[in-house]
């Protein structure tokens, strides 16, 4: 069993892919074959990358493995080689997590729609991709996975055709991912009429001898073909349709995996290929990217009226989060960054389990037209908040840890090389946090508490299995909060150290020796100081006594409290009756439309301009990509000199 | 010789582009998709052109008896653009088939009409 | 002595709510102008609260119209025990020279006992503070009573 | 068992001395001073000092009526998670040099923990459920929003004044800084931001001329609509304790603190000596800028509009604050 | 902002200007209307006040006891707005708002003032005494209306159910004609009260064509409860003794002593005299002057005074000549209800030296006195006027005494200006001079 782990990586991307097939297959007939299609390769798949954790984490290996036993050959790459380093299992184990999850919750959050079968096998085909992606140590393949998880997400997006704007969504998703993708394969192509091979190890070797233009223009390329597959902001606008359109189980992978894809790719291209992080004025670019990335959306988000557009736009402002972090070069960002992404993973998927299960049960998910659902749906309420807090970055929970690596980062590094353009990033960072919690603040507000409009008065809590996956979740982001040295430990020391020893990885992958003969050098990775002793076990019995204390303080005050009717309708008993000035409350839900006024009113120009932008029409959102991306490609060039 | 190649992969490449950018009918983009695509898949094959390589073959004559012809054009490429086609043979399919969806649901293929989500 | 302590508070910072049924606001002026520098009824702790869930003092004026009389038993429901009403000038209490007319709805008495009664067709701001005052204390009877009658439940 | 000895030690620290006790009863005090010198300048005599305790006491007394259409959990947790940041957060003031809970980055903690009761109101409001308390919150949200810009500025002057060339956010280290260096508030290029802070301070706590999202008279006390009893005593509380917490990281930011340290007799005798003396002239200089920041500018101005208020923070408020950074920034 | 922070800074540092209200007691100022203090003994059970009171806070119960009856007033001062308007009607003075305002009670039973008096029943009735003019001011002001005057047919009868026997008709005859008599019944209506000795009444001389439109009387603020004046008497002057021209009718005479003051038109009850200051012209319209001669007392120069003479008939063919164009009176002074026919007065020019046409009135006066007499012409000796003389010490107390306050005395650059428009020529400021340095004569400047 012992050497048999090694076969893991492998078998664990071809479950699925078997499982897809099979699907494909025996899918119409019964229900429960698909199920247990579904679940049995979900939990295989996961189980084997659980197995590796030891294995990369704890004993800091990197396997190797090479399909079909084609070993390099006189230091030549022949054959597709897949490289599991700690990098590459963080992020397998973001992927592992939410597929499972979805799987679980999509159980019955899809049992009113038809065509199931269709549906298992596009998700264990996406699912596949994506693991593939994130394993594979040969940048081809990378981008074959890339093409399958695309294809997948773009029919996944088109799955649910009836619903508003869906086909469209899928048709622009498409037409952008195709782009990036061709881009993405230009650059590929360049670099191997420079390098002669395609294994991201012997890659790495080869370069280093130094860029020609060659080069550097397809590290042009791949960067805006990785942009536009993690939906930076010229190319962030498919996503948004994107992920309203979907069904939220598949909008929860999209948001978990699909993205996190896209950054993989990007960090694995310029930290481990190109190795040219240590440019500053590169990270200056990314930065920049991932700042103006982190802004739009959450402005976007701001405005937006729909649950799941603005967690659309959310995702993609996350997103900014994670890439200016990644790209600060120092082993405090990167995990910083890290530790984000994972954060998100988590609280997104989260959010957009709840509003799955508000479209379930109300079935609607308009900001406008739902309201007071916390009285029907208290689990949901519950873990909505928790996902709302962790996002917004409130203490006890996950998203303040994560975020407060990354300020710590971005000013230390804004102190030690004294440049006035960090400080501008961290304080746009801290202002977009602020801007997230509020518009969450929105969404509570308009969709969990207010006044219950009449006709949802007959909404339901969802199923069971439904609420089992937003438990763990929940669960996961408070751990991540209050555990955070262990998780930075564990997780993400190791994932950082993996970024800035490309050796390491060259070695392991075409054996001792050919990073020294390729003069490849790590740059001197200080070890990652937590950046501060909060002791958070001391904080939970801190906050539990405290909260305690002052329960009572409400006990001893009169006891007499009201009764809470459950029917939601009309309240005609005057003593509990909301106070409207002493009319019958009359049907007055203050919706998500009229809140911010005086924040709205003041961004009024930049709101005009920016929802003018996202006008809906595929010319707009290509003619961006294409823009976006040929201004990267000048930029780096102007970075890398023309020579 | 093989800056023509390159060139006319260039050419292609943002002919495809611009087709997809300025034109209002979506059949028309879903076109300009794939010349883009031809433009990608002529420049991977370009890359592995040598001068003078023969096509990178071992008939049964040059196994038995041991002897390697002299040179031949690097194999990987062509295996690239195998994959590429594929892939833009699919993407293809998958757009055609939406628009027809789209044509279906929205009574019209004009991109300024196909726009329900946006803002 | 926790309670003796409540009790105690409950009079000295009484928050006062004003329902106007109907008033010619001469005795809202009035009960405003007890605010003003020159009377400052916040010597003694009234505050003019915003929502009837904040009132200890429910300060009534105007003679209960026909328009606001089922808004004002709402209102006086939402208010939170203990709690005194106070009527203001003479309207309340009699409907002044609106008496008898169509749409008067009668003295206040009829929809809530009245602690005390402030008269004068638009009293001055001295009697409207003594009145005021009047009620706080009240409101520590009320208080005491309440406790009485938890501790015989109990 | 050292784990346990920790534990409570901290909950001392938390429940009584520099917590929740001691910091309510400051701002009880801070409060009615607040209140009376206010009065004094509209020449009129004002409430006793003790008001707002007995105001507490009051509510305490008053009964909880939680209404039909509110959920009922969030609706009475609200008040209560406020107040339990708040008490946690005045550990991380150093009263005497020494903060009980100290980090190396406290001001990201301290921002964050600030953030906490303002969103506990706008739950417990959006949690009553009436439409008055909406819109009560909306605007609350946009006060938040506004003040985060300039606050955020503030810190990082600061940071970057005492910490040089490399990081500094613990507030330790800022007070042993200004210990050598002399207050915050001498070095020149400080003034703006201190000018900033001190327009933040009434913001975050929310009193007259930017409390909107309470305004009494249009929103009948916005979020507040809905509670009574205990729950609003709570609130009530909060605002009280905000006032002295945000005077009181004012001082340690600008006025350098309170180090005193008294070296007579036994250890514990001067240590408790200290601690006296340290938490009057703390509670001095808070007095002093709570009557300069907050009264006195309550004593001239009106309520200003929501959007009036986002506009004067976010132009000249962050203006002020981003002009003592980019001087710092340039080693001034 | 900033004057507003120099102001805050300053009250920060002053005494608060707050009226330690509970701890002194802080009484209401002099003529607030606080609460009701009824003296049960001084009412007559008039009534009147419950008749005026808007609120209806005054309520009345008669419970009969022995030899009378004992009648209890109720002031509900939970439904009084404090108007004032029954202290006012009160005539005997029983009700009297006092300057008490702390009116809170938590039992609504405080705010309670009653007060009962007994009143024995009276024997007889009202009963009218010869001297009786037939001035219906005792019909004005009978709260319950029993009293009906004719004063064509000099009728007078009083209804005994409907009068209560309150006594305010005796208050308010100027004749003191009125008593509670001996129970007989009133005179029969026939026998006209004869006037006093020395008139011989013409037989029911045919009283003034138009029936008595004066104004209603409002129930004016009276509260003269003076004797009744003395009737004066002037001879009657021998031209006007033929009865074939003359009707020999009593009236108000006025001599030229006046000063056209206007102080009678203003006391006069019925408002019939019109006097016109710059016109310099008194006119009188005789039938609604009821002789009550207020204006008699009030006349500061005594010019007035009551005494018979002959009333020309009006010849039957003269036409009542139609009056010029009439042109609105511009009235100087205050607005009095112009009698039948109103004075066609010139409109005031600025010089006061216009000449006064003679009112078209039906009325003209009788030669001897020369209200009408036109003004000397301006080429004369000048207005009358008040003179200085140089014994002024510039005291000002001629200012503060003058009712018209046309005099300013500036005692730094001693100074003594009039303004002779405004100036009434009452004489006041003559009498007030300590040093007589003032003195009334003929305008010379």
């Amino acid at each position: 069993m012992k050497e048999f782990i090694v076969h893991f990586p492998v078998l664990a991307v071809m479950v699925l892919f078997l499982g897809a097939f099979l699907a494909e297959i025996f899918g119409f007939r019964s229900r429960i074959a698909r199920r247990v299609i579904l679940l049995s390769c979900v939990s295989v798949s996961a189980a084997m990358i659980f197995a590796l954790i030891p294995a990369v984490f704890l004993r800091g290996e990197v396997l190797t493995y090479w399909m079909g036993a084609w070993e390099p050959a006189a230091g030549y790459a022949i054959g597709i080689g897949y490289e599991i380093d700690a990098l590459g299992l963080f992020f397998a184990l973001l992927v592992v997590t939410t597929f499972c999850l979805s799987a679980v919750y999509s159980l019955r959050y899809m049992e009113r729609d038809r065509h199931l079968g269709h549906y298992t096998t596009l998700f264990l085909m996406l699912c596949g991709s994506v693991l593939g992606l994130v394993l594979t140590g040969d940048i081809f393949n990378l981008f074959v996975m890339v093409e399958i998880m695309t294809f997948a997400a773009v029919a996944l997006t088109a799955f649910r055709g009836s619903s508003h704007g869906a086909l469209e969504a899928a048709f622009k998703y498409l037409v952008i991912g195709s782009i990036g993708s061709g881009m993405t394969l230009s650059g590929i192509a360049l670099l191997y009429l420079q390098c002669h091979t395609l294994n991201m190890a012997q890659l790495s070797a080869v370069l280093s001898g130094g860029l020609t233009p060659a080069s550097v223009f397809a590290l042009g390329l791949m960067t805006a073909g990785f942009g536009v597959k993690a939906f930076l902001v010229p190319f962030h606008t498919p996503a948004a349709d994107a992920y309203t359109a979907a069904p939220s189980s598949v909008s929860m992978v999209f948001s978990g995996m699909v993205n996190k894809a896209g950054v993989y790719g990007l960090i694995r291209l310029v930290y481990t290929v190109f190795r040219a992080m240590d440019r500053e004025s590169l990270q200056i670019t990314l930065i920049v990217l991932g700042t103006v990335t982190m802004f739009a959306g959450v402005t976007m988000a701001l405005a937006q009226h729909d649950f799941k557009r603005l967690l659309a736009f959310h995702s993609i402002s996350q997103i900014g989060y994670v890439i200016t972090a990644v790209s600060l070069g120092t082993v405090l960002g990167v995990s910083g960054g890290l530790f984000h992404a994972m954060n998100h993973t988590l609280f997104k998927g989260l959010l957009f389990l709840c509003a799955g299960a508000v479209y379930y049960a109300a079935g609607t998910t308009d900001l406008d037209r739902l309201g007071g659902l916390s009285k029907k749906m208290p689990h949901t309420t519950a873990f909505f908040l928790i996902g709302a807090f962790s996002i917004a970055g409130l203490p006890p929970f996950n998203g303040f840890a994560s975020k407060w690596f990354i300020y710590q980062a971005a000013w230390s590094r804004a102190v030690s090389t004294g440049n006035f353009f960090y400080t501008v990033v961290t304080v746009t960072a801290v202002i977009v946090s602020v801007m997230t919690l509020a518009s969450f603040i929105k969404v509570t507000q308009a969709v969990f508490f207010g006044q219950l409009p009449a006709q949802l008065s007959q909404v339901r809590e969802v199923p069971l299995t439904m609420r089992i996956p937003m438990a763990v979740l929940s669960l996961g982001c408070l751990a991540g909060g209050l555990f955070y040295p262990f998780v930075s430990e564990t997780l993400l020391a190791p994932a950082a150290k993996a970024v800035f020893t490309p050796s390491v990885y060259i070695d392991a992958m075409m054996g001792a020796g050919t990073a020294q003969a390729a003069g490849v050098t790590d740059a001197a990775a200080a070890a990652l100081a937590v950046p501060g002793t909060w002791d958070p076990v001391l904080w939970l019995i801190l906050l539990v006594i405290v909260l305690l204390a002052f329960f009572l303080v409400i006990l001893t005050g009169e006891k007499t409290r009201g009764a809470v009717l459950d029917d939601g309708g009309q309240e005609d008993d005057g003593r509990y009756a909301t106070f409207f000035g002493g009319e019958r409350a009359l049907p007055s839900h203050v919706s998500g439309s009229d809140l911010f006024w005086g924040f709205r009113k003041n961004w009024d120009g930049y709101f005009r301009i920016a929802q003018g932008l996202h006008s809906g029409r595929v010319n707009d959102y290509a003619s961006y990509a294409v823009i976006g991306a040929v201004v990267l490609i000048i930029v780096i060039f102007l970075i890398f000199g023309f020579r | 010789m093989m800056t023509v190649n390159y060139l006319t992969a260039a050419v292609l490449i943002v002919l495809g582009l611009y087709c997809v950018i300025s034109q209002k009918h979506l059949i028309k983009i879903v076109l300009g998709l794939g010349i883009t695509d031809y433009g990608i898949n002529l420049l991977i094959v370009s890359i592995g052109f040598n001068l003078g390589g023969t096509a990178p073959i071992y008939t049964l004559s040059d196994l038995m008896n041991g002897v390697s012809p002299v040179y031949f054009v690097d194999p990987i490429p062509q295996a690239l653009t195998l994959t590429s086609i594929v892939i833009g043979a699919c993407v293809d399919a998958m757009a055609l088939a939406l628009v027809i969806m789209i044509h279906r649901k929205y009574k019209t293929v004009d991109a300024d009409e196909v726009r329900r989500l946006q803002g | 002595m926790f309670n003796k302590l409540i009790a105690d508070s409950l009079s000295r910072s009484p928050w006062l709510y004003h329902i106007n049924t109907g008033s010619c606001n001469g005795c809202d002026i009035e009960l405003v102008a007890c605010l003003t520098p020159r009377y400052d009824a916040e010597r003694f702790g009234f505050k003019l609260a915003g929502s009837p869930r904040h009132a200890d003092i429910v300060v009534v004026s105007g003679p209960i119209t026909s328009q606001s009389k089922d808004r004002l038993i709402r209102t006086l429901e939402q208010v939170p025990r203990p709690f005194c009403v106070v009527s203001l000038g003479s309207c309340p209490r009699s409907g002044n020279v609106f008496k008898g007319s169509y749409s008067v709805e009668g003295p206040l008495e009829k929809y809530i006992h009245v602690d005390v009664s402030v008269a004068g067709c638009t009293p001055k701001p001295e009697a409207i503070i003594e009145g005021l005052y009047q009620a706080a204390r009240i409101l520590k009877e009320k208080r005491l009573a309440i406790q009485q009658e938890r501790k015989e439940a109990d | 068992m050292e784990l346990i000895l920790k534990a409570l030690g901290t909950l001392f620290s938390v429940l009584i001395y520099p917590g929740f006790l001691f910091v309510s009863a400051v701002g009880l005090l801070l409060a009615g001073f607040d209140r009376k010198v206010l009065a004094r300048m509209q020449k009129r005599v004002g409430p006793p000092l003790l008001q707002p305790a007995y105001d507490f006491f009051k509510l305490l007394g008053k009964e909880t009526l939680v209404p039909s259409r509110a959920n009922k959990a969030v609706f009475l947790a609200a008040p209560v998670i406020g107040t339990a940041s708040l008490a946690v957060m005045m550990l991380f003031l150093p009263i005497f040099g020494r903060a009980p809970l100290s980090l190396r980055a406290d001001l990201i903690v301290i921002l964050y923990l600030l953030t906490i009761p303002a969103v506990a109101l706008i739950l417990g409001g959006s949690a009553s459920g009436s439409p008055f308390a909406g819109i009560g919150i909306s605007r609350e949200m946009v006060v938040m929003m506004a003040y985060e810009l300039p606050l955020i500025l503030v810190f990082l002057a600061v940071a970057r004044k005492t910490g040089g060339s490399e990081l500094c956010f613990s507030l330790e280290r800022i007070v042993a800084w200004q210990a050598e260096h002399g207050p915050l508030l001498f070095h020149w290029a400080m003034i703006p931001a201190a000018l900033a802070m001190l327009f933040v301070i009434p913001a975050e706590v929310g009193t007259q001329p930017f409390d909107a999202a309470e305004a009494e008279t249009e929103i009948c006390e916005g979020p507040l609509i809905e509670y009574s009893g205990a729950p609003l005593g709570l609130f009530k509380l909060n605002t009280a304790i905000k006032m002295f917490l945000m005077t009181a990281l004012f001082c340690t930011l600008f006025l350098g603190g309170s180090g005193v340290t008294v070296t007579l007799g036994p250890i514990w005798l001067g240590a408790a000596l200290s601690a006296l003396l340290n938490t009057l002239i703390l509670l001095a200089l808070c007095l002093a800028v709570t009557l300069l920041c907050m009264t006195l500018v309550h004593a001239v101005t009106a309520r200003l509009k929501i959007e009036h208020l986002f506009r004067f923070y976010w132009t000249v408020v962050a203006g002020l604050a981003l002009i003592s950074l980019i001087l710092v920034w340039l080693g001034l | 902002m900033f004057p507003f922070l120099k102001k805050a800074v300053e009250n920060l540092f002053s005494r608060p200007s707050t009226l330690d209200y509970p701890a002194k007691p802080h009484d209401a100022k002099p003529r607030y209307r606080g609460r009701i203090a009824y003296d049960a003994e001084k009412c007559v059970n008039c009534g009147s006040c419950i008749k005026v009171c808007s609120p209806g806070a005054i309520t009345v119960e008669k419970t009969p006891a022995e030899g009378g009856e004992d009648i209890t007033y109720r002031f509900d001062l939970t439904s009084c707005t404090f108007c004032g308007t029954c202290e006012d009607f009160c005539d005997t003075g029983a009700i009297r708002l006092t300057e008490d305002y702390h009116m809170v009670a938590a039992d609504p039973a405080d705010l309670i003032v009653s007060g009962t008096h007994f009143k024995a029943a009276v024997a007889g009735g009202l009963t009218v005494s010869s001297n009786c003019i037939y001035c219906t001011l005792c019909a004005r002001s009978c709260p319950e209306g029993a009293i009906t005057v004719d004063r064509k047919t000099k009728h007078w009868e009083v209804d005994r159910e409907k009068c209560i026997q309150c006594g305010i008709c005796i208050g308010k005859c100027p004749k003191g004609a009125l008593s509670f008599g001996d129970g007989k019944d009133a005179p029969s209506a026939e026998a006209p009260a004869a006037p006093d000795a020395g008139s011989s009444s013409p037989e029911a001389a045919p009283a003034p064509k138009k029936a008595e439109t004066g104004p209603a009387a409002a129930p004016k603020k009276e509260k003269a409860t003076r004797a009744a004046a003395p009737a004066r008497r002037a001879e009657v002057p021998a031209d006007q003794a033929d009865p074939a021209r003359y009707d020999l009718v009593e009236g108000i005479l006025k001599s030229d002593a006046c000063i056209y003051c206007t102080v009678c038109a203003r006391k006069c009850p019925m408002e019939a005299l019109t006097v016109d200051r710059a016109a310099r012209t008194w006119t009188i319209d005789r039938e609604t002057c009821v002789l009550c001669c207020r204006c008699l007392e009030a006349c500061p120069r005594e010019a007035l005074s009551v005494g018979t003479f002959g009333l020309e008939k009006e010849p039957a063919w003269i036409l009542p000549v139609p009056a010029l164009a009439p042109v609105v009176p511009e009235k100087k002074t205050e607005e009095t209800p112009a009698p039948a026919a109103a004075p066609a007065v010139r409109p005031e020019t600025a010089k006061p030296s216009a000449q006064a046409v003679p009112p078209a009135s039906a009325e003209p006066a009788p030669a001897s006195s020369a209200e009408a007499a036109p003004l000397p012409a301006a080429g004369a000796d000048g207005p009358e006027g008040i003179l200085k003389s140089d014994a002024c010490i510039y005291c000002t107390l001629c200012a503060k005494r003058c009712p018209m306050g046309c005099l300013e005395v500036d005692r730094a650059a001693k100074t003594w200006t009039i303004d002779r428009d405004s100036c009434i020529l009452c004489g006041r400021c003559v009498a007030a001079c300590p040093k007589q340095a003032l003195s009334l004569g003929t305008v010379t400047e």
